[in-house]
């Protein structure tokens, strides 16, 4: 490996999982309150980008398992199927639907097609950024 | 009282920042600038948090820990590409 | 699927779902399910890259050294303001430390300490992790900086890292 | 709110404020860049930490619980401020910058 990064493997480490989960729950709570797809797609690219800085290329390749454009695409298909409910319901698309799944614990947990759509946005958003940064890779060398 | 004790930090945390613009502009080298613009958004969720007070809400919260987790990201991509000429290797 | 089920960092997963339940407003059912899930999901997917478990033989003993950390913090805060404030020119030094702890952990945890407290900021690890570059801001004796380091935080850390 | 918790909450945003400034201070006066680092890295950390605190402390008193976010942000800096000044401190060294007349010792580049 380059020389030392002692430091920056660690802090990669730590700092990462908070940086995931920070990025869910800016996911979830998009709907109701400030937050989103998009800003909780750029935290966890930052999350991959910081990974990125300390492991190199081919280890976040790795990390996320799949091509970054299948995650574009596959963010691009969830904001599709967002739009399904709607127009099967004879609705204008897009035209938001809920869900509640009752569950144990007197709480509900709330589906609908804002999620879908946003969780959409999120993986569009990362798949982007990874596209860019593997693409920045590779031209490097 | 609360509010005078509020409103001189605000004028201590913004006079910290001219401070840093100031570091910002006269460098001399790169590092330095980049020392300049980590203390500055440092500041600014100092800020945020104050303005968070003096209007009663906990909104502006997440967007003072997402400056947290977007900076330092940013100051590592700019110190490492000082050390390398590349970000990633 | 079902050997894929298990926790490989416990600590980390239980910090993790604790975090959530947290953030997620209150304890229900479905910030437990969701706590569960990116418990299990987050550790299983960087384990790969964590260097051998760090066995911390001794976890009771670090609050206390978190509090002596933190305590440090606010000590060395005053000190470098009282110095930043005075006319005085400060008598920089760069101070080579020889380690002698071994684990990346412990060694990342000891410079980041020493880069919090009084006057030194930790500049490099030398490749073989065996020697620390400090920038000491206004140091007297080369000697008595390494000393404070060794008996305050190194012996602590070698003891909780073995 | 009680009188001391607006005591408290005063003490803490005072501090708060002077520490970052007198960060800043550093940061513009020092004489090079090494001695430059240790303004941010110690003193604007424990003013944003003291900020913070005052935070918990007044939306504790208005009832709405301790909050995930402020502790949340405190643990970050705390995490990244000492990496930061690390990696700016590696850069400096392999970029050769001018230090000031009167450090002692080496610094090394590798």
């Amino acid at each position: 490996m380059k020389s030392n990064t002692v430091i920056l493997h660690t802090a990669a480490l730590a700092i990462m999982p908070l940086q995931l989960m920070f990025s869910v729950f800016l996911l979830l709570r998009g709907h109701d309150e400030p937050g989103g797809g998009f800003i909780g797609g750029l935290v966890a690219a930052s999350a991959f980008v910081l990974y990125a800085f300390a492991f190199g290329a081919e280890a976040t390749r790795k990390l996320l398992r799949v091509h970054p454009k299948d995650l574009l695409a596959a963010g691009l298909l969830f904001g599709l199927a967002s739009t399904i409910p709607a127009l099967l319901s004879g609705q204008a698309m897009l035209t938001a639907h809920w869900w509640e799944l009752p569950l144990p614990g007197d709480s509900y947990l709330k589906l609908s097609t804002v999620l879908v759509f946003d969780i959409g946005v999120y993986l569009a958003v990362l798949g982007t950024l990874m596209t860019f940064v593997i693409g920045l890779m590779e031209v490097e060398g | 009282m609360m509010l005078t004790a509020l409103y001189i930090t605000i004028a201590m945390v913004t006079l910290a920042a001219l401070l840093n613009v100031y570091r910002l502009i006269k460098g001399p080298d790169a590092p330095d600038r980049i020392l300049a613009l980590d203390t500055l958004y440092i500041n600014a969720i100092a800020l945020i948090i104050l303005l968070g007070i003096t209007l009663k809400t906990r909104m502006y919260l997440e967007s003072a820990l997402l400056i947290a987790v977007m900076g330092f990201v940013g100051t590592v991509a700019m110190a490492k590409y000082l050390k390398r000429g590349s970000v990633i290797e | 699927m079902l050997d894929r089920l298990r926790f490989p960092h416990p600590w980390l997963s239980l910090t993790l779902f604790v975090m959530w339940q947290f953030l997620s407003d209150g304890i229900s059912g479905g910030s437990i399910v969701l706590g569960l899930i990116l418990a299990w999901i987050i550790p299983l997917m960087t384990q790969g890259f964590w260097p051998d478990p760090p066995t911390l033989l001794k976890a009771w003993k670090t609050p206390a050294y978190l509090l002596r950390v933190l305590w440090d913090i606010v000590v060395a805060s005053v000190d470098v303001a009282r110095l930043i404030l005075s006319p005085r020119e400060p008598r920089p030094m760069f101070i080579c430390y020889t380690l002698e702890l071994k684990d990346p952990l412990a060694i990342s945890i000891l410079a980041s300490t020493i880069s919090l407290t009084p006057g030194t900021v930790s500049a490099d690890v030398s490749d073989d992790n065996t020697l620390l570059l400090i920038h000491a801001l206004d140091a007297e004796d080369e000697q008595e900086v390494i000393d404070t380091i060794r008996n305050r935080y190194e012996k602590p850390l070698l003891e909780m890292f073995q | 709110m009680s009188t001391f918790a607006e005591y408290a909450i005063s003490a803490m945003l005072i501090i708060g404020g002077v520490f970052t400034l007198i960060g800043a201070i550093g940061l513009a006066r020092l004489p090079d860049f090494y001695t430059r680092l240790h303004g941010p890295t110690k003193a604007t950390t424990v003013g944003v930490g003291a900020i913070v605190i005052s935070s918990v402390i007044y939306f504790s008193t208005l009832g709405r619980g301790i909050g995930i976010e402020e502790i949340l942000i405190t643990a970050f800096l705390f995490m990244t401020a000492p990496i930061s000044a690390n990696f700016l401190a590696k850069a400096a060294m392999h970029l050769e910058v001018r230090t000031s007349e009167k450090t002692r010792g080496q610094t090394w580049d590798q």
